[in-house]
């Protein structure tokens, strides 16, 4: 069953940053736009864990965000399960909404505070009316036990319970529905190490039980390579390496690549000599021209300065990057 | 042996609430040495900024440190009048907070925050005082230091405003600075970047580290030594390589085993069930008990102290009692 | 900058003939000014007339033309009980409120700042407690009858104070005339400014109150205490300037309100200035005066808002001109 | 969800007054002392057709022989004894007081409510869609802000005695200073109500709630709502003080409640005329109703202030 | 210069204070209490009116109507008069200043509306022309001043300001009189000083300063009194009368106004407005005399106005020509009897109805109009008492909007004809403008105007007693009370009560 759940192509977000009209009009400046993602293309497969790592600012949540619905794109199509997300048919847009959820990052804002957790995890199954009754409560118990805590939470608020324990709650909301996609957005970057096992734990036991569908977002590349069959690579918007989860780390393509690795700390004290990482992702209203990583990379060339790198397929995946298409670069 | 820099004996803070004390921090000890970067890892909620802000004094009330006693350099500063204690802050002891982007009051330059310190600190003109900012300033990374000085806070980039904090709890030269999650906001890249600039000052200026933190990867990165806290209590002390390798404690392996590295192939992580206990809800005995797969009927009825080991290694465990300590309690 | 004053303006524009638009909308409802302006001995036909020669018959939106288009060049007319050019009446009666606005506006902002800080540094002492307490008598008491109090109690019992009226006065070039110079005109100033600035004071209070809470727990205060920064310099160098912030808009926007509330001041304590000119007009239906006096008041938190969005770009140099953040 | 809500819950009271709240409230005896004072005046006002001795808004039963009859004193003309006295229509102060108070609190809380409940929606609406809309009722929020709040009840109240035929003037008086009152206070809540929104809107449960689909009215109102009213409470509280104050002030600029039911602000302006001629309990006894109950709820308020700011407990 | 500092050695200043000030200092602009109070410091009318009411010389020496025809009227001018600014006060002046007086937009001209015209026959006298015979004029004149005519036209205020001009008039800020004081400095509303003139024709006053400012809360007012910083304060609420005369150092003194307060209904619409009758219960004698056995005069003089009025049945002060004791006359209530009534007309439950009620215009107007709804209240009658300014009050009496209401009637030419040519003639023409019960009697109607031309003062007075006859049989009027002034100054100052409340400073003398 290697279909392909979702895909994505050309996915382009713009966020209009523009100061106020009459600014522009005294100022003499032209409107301003900010890219978060910029032609972003991939494909998850059912039942894999596709992930996405990338820098604060990189555009991860942007993402995930169009592809649960949550923005608009600006251009690009997204296809769920062959069919094209319409974001002008409310009733199209319904019946897909069933079949994906996400999970946030934050466990202490991602639940109402002033609910019980029993509703919070009955929303969805009221929202869509898939059970009603007595059902709900029996199914809120059953998804409780699933995610590791009892049917008797259920009168709870959230507050009485930890960060680990929420995410647990928040898991139960997004099954609730019976989806096939989760759409999980950084969701144990706020939690513990130890917590953090058990989530992830948690998450593929569920993965393996249903057979579900996860986008990974992530700035961990542990965690990314620990979940994920295969990885997209964001930098500044921009999708520049995609390649096989284990791959990827062996053999990186695209020297950002290269640097997050070198960035990662070295828990196993292999003592391995790093490249030392230099910059700051640039202001993503005015990024660099051509290749965007030009300014922090060790093997700039003159053309990274001018021109997009084109996608390229490479030993482990694709990649965008001139090192790659230039011959003589090596 | 040259006495530490700064010992903690027995350090108790409580919390006096309406149902009952919460013993925040139980008889905590630890000292480090000149020059010596100590690596403190725990759970969020372990009591690890806690452990620094007794150490300054700057506990919020109501907490306050109940018992034990602190000293820096041989003298004790856990009961010092305030005034007192006021010219060690920033002068002996410098302090970096977590969140670079909060920690710079928004409404004074960079220059005025580093001079008003040097100055509160050193008998220096002000134009001494600028020319010192402006040095330290440059030596913490910041390109164009004597032209960006002059500009306020929200200037700068996340990662340039923790260099700049950095310079300010430096700029006194204290012999001891306590660094508390100086990267957690960042990005892995940027991270990178920042512990390198701590860990070269401080190693410059003869300065001890003591680096609060959850990453354990920063931790083995860049300490000589690692306390981990559990609960309020240290669980384990001890050489970074030997706790990190061949951790004693069960929580402290557990821990390392719940960490999903670049390296390892394991499909599942290991995972410590539950989660740490709140502070009114410490069990008797060991308070890692719950949770611990070799505890054994001693470990539910007595708390353990740390005990001595191979190597300086101190453990809080019971597994790792001499018979002759035994002998002396029994 | 400039786009930010000019957006400013023109909305300061729009403002200003709203304010117009409804005041002369309402006008026609407070009453028939003919019925104030003649004897009763007029005859019905002769109103009529009168009626017709002030324009008062023509449709509502000619006279509100008429209006606008005679205010733009500064011309209010005359007032309809007074006789006088309504510019002139106004211009004569504003330094008595003005000066009575600033005084109290002080008063209030030295004080509400003040006990402010104080009550957020100390806070649950009992001094503060009683602080918070006392200050909230006023709020808690309508402002004409606090006047009244402080009459009886020092004009008419203890005979220390003035019970009406704004004493002596000399002039200020040509016609700002001040009671500031003169030992009475002082004198006269403290009762009035002290049930104008009553409230005020106690609203500055709680504002500084609570935003210097807020301010005292935010990183950057910790990171100044653990700088070994001295208290003095914490608290006031850095958590006050940062509460001043937000507590700079509001002031001013109660700068404008204390000229409005000076009106029931300015009533108890026949304190000449715009406000009780504007009520006696009301009482009179004297529209060119009442329709002048809301302009004017329009224009006065027009100018302060504008002065309090400058004032705030200097103090905060983020540049937040959105004072929606800044606002509660 | 509402079979849920139904279940019989043993452990609520006590749950409570376990609450955090609740424990604050326990441990400041200014906030007791506040809401007893309270509480004390709403009821008196409340039951006060039960409670008053005598109905000062049932013309027929004054006499006007009874007028300006000393507290404690039999009348030099009629021999009638009043507990707190006579005022000038020789109304029982007591009574007038407990009537007086049901409508300056009853003028407070529907200014209030009215006030809230434009306020809120507004706000919810601003923070909630933002762009033009936001843009635009916050601009009208600002010139309302520029239209200081007694002039407007000023115009409000001389507009309507325009608008409403003669014959209900009497009766809808009190809706009039209502709709003044409340107008002039909406923009605090829309404000606060909006800051709020803008931050609950970006947090992650609401958009769990959209990406299921939810309707956003339905955001707005299970979701955003109750997450806001925190400061909105402590606003209203406060706004009840100022209303049940701006009421008796307007009573002085001659608009307000007819003389005939008057409030405690068109008591105190009644009375005050007497603060010379030695009738001070027409005076003293309705200004002190009305302090203590404007300062304790404005005590209250302060407190519920401090109480919910998790960042003070 | 030794008469001047004479005057100096004895210079007394009085800090006056009322309710409202002059609202212009033009003498013709403005037909209105206190601006004629302060103006007849200023300037000088040709008769003056005494404090008992009869009229006194003023800048007329003589007057009386022509022997020759009955239509004019002769006014022989008092010699050696000068004005403020040092030029002799002539005939033309006195001419000029008639002209201005009743020419609009003069406020006077009502007043002077029979005038045909007046000419100047020699330096010292001067002919008032009417339309027809006009017995009572003279009694018109009490407020009109003279001015100067060089000045006014050297100024360019020929005629009484026009509001519709835009334009202040010089004489609005600035006078030229020929009255006992100089205005030395105004300041509207605030403060306005008056300096003893030195060449005056009649005998220095005692005052030779007067400082004359308005305080219009009476709480402030009366507290400036206590508190020394008046000397004198005109308009003292009624409350604080008894009060003010116990306390040491104030003294009060008091006097009948002439005003009068009363209540008045409409009696001839087919239905009312503001009623759930299916009639108009005021149509019917019955109900109007039930109310007048209602309302208890006495519980409001003692209550209401603290024993400071004159509880009367008749709308005329007793100093007004045509005022009769038995007129003024009442009874106790009868709430018995009222009741009755109240059935007999077909309102055993009674009805309702709303009461306007301006409240700042008289003394206690709202707290009298309350005292009413309670007395009405006890034979079933629901009265909605609607209280507001008078400028949104008196509007609806002269438009007809309004079903009952309360208005007092001051009467300036002491005749009954005033009163009946407002307030009970049919309403047409210049006639009947206050006359809100819209009673209409064309006989009356004929009656009340053969008045004006009649010269036969007897004749004329039984006329005005028929039509008081009529009047109070139909009960147009449900009169309440005659105002009583009351005055409270510093204890050394006598000043008596003017029953047009219009005090002098000129008679103001010191113990
Ligand atoms: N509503 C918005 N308006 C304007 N800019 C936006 C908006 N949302 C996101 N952005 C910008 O788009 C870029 C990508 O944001 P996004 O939230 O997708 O990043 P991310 O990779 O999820 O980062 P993080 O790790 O911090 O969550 C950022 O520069 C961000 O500032
Ligand atoms: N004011 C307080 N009242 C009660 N308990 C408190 C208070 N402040 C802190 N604590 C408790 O003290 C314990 C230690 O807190 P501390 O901030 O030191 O944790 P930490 O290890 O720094 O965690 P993190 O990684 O989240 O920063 C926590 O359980 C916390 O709940
Ligand atoms: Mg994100
Ligand atoms: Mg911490
Ligand atoms: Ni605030």
């Amino acid at each position: 069953m290697a279909d392909v759940l979702l895909s994505v192509e050309g996915l382009t977000r713009r966020f209009d940053v523009s100061k106020p009209w009459l600014n522009r009009v005294i100022e003499r400046e032209g409107k301003q736009f900010l890219t978060a993602t910029e032609d972003v293309g991939f494909e998850i497969k059912r039942g894999e864990t596709f992930a996405l790592v990338g820098e604060s600012g990189s555009g991860k949540s942007t993402i995930a965000k169009m592809i649960v619905g949550l923005l608009e794109p600006s251009a690009g199509v997204i296809k769920f399960d062959g069919q094209e997300m319409d974001f002008a048919s409310g009733a199209a847009m319904r019946t897909l909404r069933r079949r994906f959820q996400m999970i946030f990052q934050d466990p202490f804002a991602s639940l109402n505070p002033r609910w019980r957790v029993e509703d919070i995890i009955a929303e969805p199954i009221h929202t869509f009316g898939l059970l009603r009754g007595a059902e709900i409560s029996n199914e809120v118990g059953r998804l409780l036990d699933l995610v590791g805590l009892s049917a008797a939470d259920g009168t709870k608020f959230p507050h009485e319970f930890s960060g680990g324990q929420r995410q647990r709650i928040a898991i139960a909301r997004a099954l609730s529905s019976k989806p096939e996609f989760i759409v999980c957005d950084e969701p144990t970057s706020a939690l513990d190490v130890s917590v953090q096992a058990q989530i992830l734990n948690l998450m593929r036991d569920l993965q393996d039980e249903f057979g579900l569908t996860y986008l990974l977002i992530s700035h961990d590349l542990s965690v990314v390579r620990h979940m994920a069959k295969r990885i997209g690579v964001l930098y500044l918007g921009r999708l520049v390496e995609v390649a096989e989860s284990k791959r990827l780390f062996t053999d990186p393509q695209h020297p950002y690549t290269r640097m997050l690795l070198d960035a990662v700390p070295d828990l196993a004290l292999s003592g391995r000599r790093r490249m030392p990482v230099t910059g700051e992702i640039p202001n993503p209203i005015n990024p660099p021209s051509g290749c965007t990583f030009h300014p922090r990379c060790p093997k700039v060339m003159d053309i990274c300065r001018r021109e997009v790198p084109r996608i390229t397929t490479t030993a482990t995946g694709t990649a965008e990057c001139h090192l790659l298409t230039t011959e003589d670069a090596t | 042996m040259k006495p530490p820099i700064l010992s903690v004996r027995d350090l108790v803070v409580e919390f006096p609430t309406r149902r009952g004390t919460l013993r925040a921090l139980d008889h905590v000890s630890f000292d480090i040495a000149e020059g010596e970067v100590l690596g403190m890892v725990g759970e969020s909620g372990a009591g690890k900024s806690l452990t620094g802000a007794a150490i300054i004094g700057l506990l919020e009330p109501p907490g306050r440190v109940a018992s034990g006693e602190i000293w820096l350099r041989g003298e004790r500063i856990d009961n010092l009048p305030r005034e007192k204690m006021r010219r060690i802050r920033g002068r002996r002891i410098g302090m970096v907070f977590q969140d670079p982007l909060t920690s710079l009051n928004p409404l004074y330059t960079v220059a005025e925050q580093l001079i008003e310190t040097i100055r509160t600190h050193m008998d220096v003109s002000e134009k001494e005082a600028r020319k010192r900012a402006v040095a330290l300033l440059d030596r913490v990374g910041i390109p164009a230091a004597a032209r960006r000085i002059d500009d306020y806070p929200h200037h700068f980039s996340g990662g340039m405003r923790q260099r700049v904090v950095i310079a300010l709890a430096l700029c006194a030269e204290p012999e001891l600075v306590i660094a508390d999650e100086p990267t957690t906001a960042l990005d892995v890249s940027v991270q990178a970047q920042i512990i390198d600039v701590l860990k070269e000052i401080c190693a410059e200026r003869g300065a001890s580290v003591m680096l609060i933190t959850h990453d354990m990867g920063v931790i083995a990165e860049t300490a000589d030594r690692v306390a981990v806290l559990y609960a309020g209590r240290l669980a384990e002390i001890g050489p970074v390589r030997d706790v990190i390798q061949a951790a004693e404690h069960p929580y402290t392996a557990g821990l390392m085993g719940s960490i999903p590295t670049l390296t390892q192939t394991a499909e599942r992580l290991t995972q410590i069930p539950g989660s740490m206990p709140r502070l009114n809800a410490i069990p008797q005995g060991c308070a890692f008990n719950p949770r611990c797969t070799k505890a054994f009927d001693r470990c539910f009825r007595d708390q353990p102290d740390l005990i001595p080991r191979a190597d300086g290694r101190q453990v809080a465990c019971w597994l790792y009692e001499t018979a002759k300590s035994e002998v002396s309690n029994g | 900058m400039a786009a930010f004053i000019l957006r400013r303006l023109a909305q300061s524009v729009i403002v200003m003939l709203t304010v117009a638009l409804v005041a002369f909308a309402l006008f026609r409802f407070v009453g028939d000014p003919i019925a104030s302006m003649v004897g009763q001995e007029t005859t019905l036909a002769e109103r009529a007339e009168l009626r017709t020669a002030l324009g008062l018959d023509e449709p509502f939106l000619v006279q509100f033309g008429n209006f606008v288009a005679r205010a733009v060049t500064g011309d209010f007319g005359i007032s309809y009980r007074l006789q006088q050019p309504v510019m002139e009446l106004i211009m004569s009666r504003l330094p008595a409120t003005l000066e009575l606005a600033m005084v109290s506006g002080i008063l209030a902002f030295a004080f509400g700042v003040g006990f402010g800080v104080y009550t957020a540094l100390r806070r649950g002492g009992w001094a503060s407690s009683t602080i918070m307490t006392v200050s909230l008598i006023g709020v808690s008491l309508p402002t004409f009858l606090i006047g009244v109090l402080l009459i009886w109690v020092f004009a008419v019992e203890l005979q220390w104070l003035p019970s009406f009226g704004r004493g002596d006065t000399v002039y200020i070039g040509d016609w700002w005339r001040t009671g500031l110079l003169t030992e009475s005109g002082r004198a006269s100033l403290i009762l009035p400014a002290i049930t104008l600035g009553l409230y005020q004071m106690t609203l500055i209070m709680r504002l500084v109150r609570a935003e210097m809470l807020e301010v005292l727990r935010t990183d950057y205060i910790k990171f100044a205490r653990a700088r070994g920064l001295s208290n003095r310099a914490v608290n006031f160098g850095h958590a006050l300037k940062n509460t001043l912030v937000p507590v700079i808009t509001i002031t001013g926007l109660q700068l404008g309100s204390i000229i409005a509330f000076s009106i029931i001041t300015e009533t108890v304590f026949q304190w000449p200035g715009v406000g009780a000119l504007f009520i006696n007009s009301v009482r009179f239906v004297d529209v060119p005066v009442m329709a002048a006096y809301l302009m004017l008041i329009a224009l006065v938190f027009v100018v302060i808002n504008l002065i309090v969005d400058l004032l705030y770009y200097a103090v905060d140099p983020r540049l937040r001109v959105d004072r929606a953040n800044a606002r509660h | 969800m509402s079979d849920i809500i139904k279940k019989p819950e043993p452990g609520r009271v006590a749950r409570a007054w376990d609450s955090d709240i609740a424990y604050s409230f326990r441990k400041s005896p200014l906030a007791i002392v506040a809401a007893g004072v309270s509480l004390l005046i709403i009821l008196a006002a409340i039951f006060a057709p039960w409670i008053a001795p005598h109905d000062p808004f049932n013309p027929a039963s004054l006499n006007l022989m009874d007028g300006f009859t000393p507290p404690m004193e039999p009348n030099q003309f009629t021999g009638n004894t009043y507990w707190l006295g006579t005022d000038n229509q020789g109304r029982d102060v007591f009574s007038t007081i407990l009537y007086g108070a049901r409508i300056s609190l009853f003028v407070g809380f529907m200014a209030v409510a009215f006030a809230m409940v434009l306020g809120i929606t507004l706000g919810l609406i601003a923070g909630y869609r933002g762009g033009w809309i936001d843009s635009l009722l916050m601009r009208v929020a600002d010139v309302q802000l520029t239209f200081p709040s007694i002039l407007l009840a000023l115009l409000i109240f001389g507009v309507a005695r325009g608008f409403i035929p003669p014959a209900y003037r009497e009766a809808m008086a009190i809706w009039v200073l209502i709709v003044a009152i409340g107008l002039s206070e909406w923009v605090q809540y829309a404000r606060v109500v909006r800051g709020a929104t803008m931050v609950e809107k970006s947090k992650e449960y609401v958009q769990a709630a959209r990406v299921i689909g939810a309707h956003p009215a339905k955001i707005l109102i299970r979701h955003i709502l109750p997450n806001v009213m925190g400061p909105v409470l402590v606003i209203a509280t406060i706004g009840l003080a100022l209303a049940i104050i701006a009421e008796a002030t307007l009573s002085f600029l001659g608009v307000g409640v007819p003389s005939t039911q008057p409030s405690l602000g068109t008591l105190i302006r009644i009375g005050q005329g007497f603060l010379f001629s030695g009738e001070w309990w027409i005076l003293l006894f309705p200004s002190l109703t009305l302090l203590a109950l404007a300062l304790s709820v404005n005590l209250l308020g302060d407190w519920l202030r401090d109480a919910l700011n998790p960042r003070l407990r | 210069a030794v008469t001047l500092t004479g005057v100096m050695a004895s210079a007394e200043t009085v800090r006056w204070a009322r309710v409202a000030d002059a609202l212009t200092l033009d003498p013709h602009s403005q037909n209105e209490g206190p601006t004629h109070t302060l103006n007849h410091h200023i300037y000088e009318t040709l008769v003056g009116r005494a404090v008992d009411g009869s009229l006194t010389e003023g800048l007329a020496t003589e007057w009386g109507i022509s022997e020759d025809d009955e239509n004019v009227w002769v006014f022989q001018i008092r010699e050696g008069v000068t004005f403020h600014d040092g030029t002799p006060m002539t005939a033309e002046d006195v001419v000029f200043s008639l002209d201005r007086a009743r020419t609009p937009p003069s406020g006077m001209a009502a007043l002077h509306a029979a005038v045909e015209e007046v000419t100047a026959v020699d330096d010292t006298t001067v002919h008032v022309r009417m339309s027809g015979p006009a017995p009572l004029y003279v009694q018109n004149l009490t407020n009109t001043f003279i001015m100067s005519k060089a000045w006014a036209e050297e100024n360019g205020v020929e005629t009484a300001p026009n509001f519709a001009a835009g334009e202040e008039a010089y004489s609005v800020r600035n006078t030229n009189g020929t009255g006992p004081y100089v205005m030395v400095e105004r300041d509207p509303e605030v403060r306005t000083v008056l300096q003893a003139f030195d060449g005056h024709w009649a005998d220095a006053p005692e005052v030779t300063e007067v400082i004359y400012t308005t305080i219009s809360e009476a709480a402030t007012r009366v507290a400036a009194l206590l508190s020394g910083e008046v000397d004198i304060v005109q308009d003292v609420p009624v409350q604080d009368i008894a009060r003010l005369e116990q306390t040491d150092g104030v003294r009060v003194v008091r006097g009948p106004e002439n005003r009068n307060i009363f209540f008045s209904y409409d009696m001839s619409s087919e239905t009312l407005a503001s009623s759930d009758a299916d009639d108009n219960p005021f149509a019917k004698p019955e109900v109007r005399e039930a109310m007048s056995l209602a309302i208890d005069r006495n519980a409001i003089r003692q209550v209401v106005m603290r024993g400071e009025s004159q509880p009367s049945a008749a709308p005329l002060p007793p100093f007004v020509n045509g005022w009769t004791e038995e007129m003024d006359a009442f009874g106790d209530p009868d709430l018995e009897r009222a009741a009755e009534l109240m059935a007999e007309a077909g309102y055993p439950d009674g009805f309702s109805v709303q009461l306007d009620c301006p409240n700042d215009r008289y003394l206690n107007d709202e707290s009298i109009c309350q005292a009413l709804v309670g007395m009405l209240a006890r034979i079933d009658i629901r009265v909605d008492l609607n209280a507001q300014t008078r400028s949104l009050h008196f509007p609806l009496i002269e438009n007809w909007e309004t079903d009952f209401y309360l208005l007092g009637w001051g009467v300036p030419t002491f005749d009954s004809q005033y009163v009946f040519d407002f307030l009970v003639h049919t309403r047409e023409g210049s006639y009947g403008s206050f006359n809100g019960s819209r009673y209409s009697n064309p006989d009356l109607d004929a009656k009340i105007q053969s008045l004006s031309t009649m010269t036969d003062l007897e004749a004329r007075d039984a006329m005005i007693a028929e039509i008081w006859e009529e009047v109070m049989e139909e009960r147009i009027f449900l009169n309440v009370h005659n105002q009583v002034l009351a005055y409270a100054m510093r204890d050394d100052i006598n000043l008596d009560v003017h029953p047009e409340n219009q005090p002098r400073m000129t008679t103001v003398t010191f113990d």
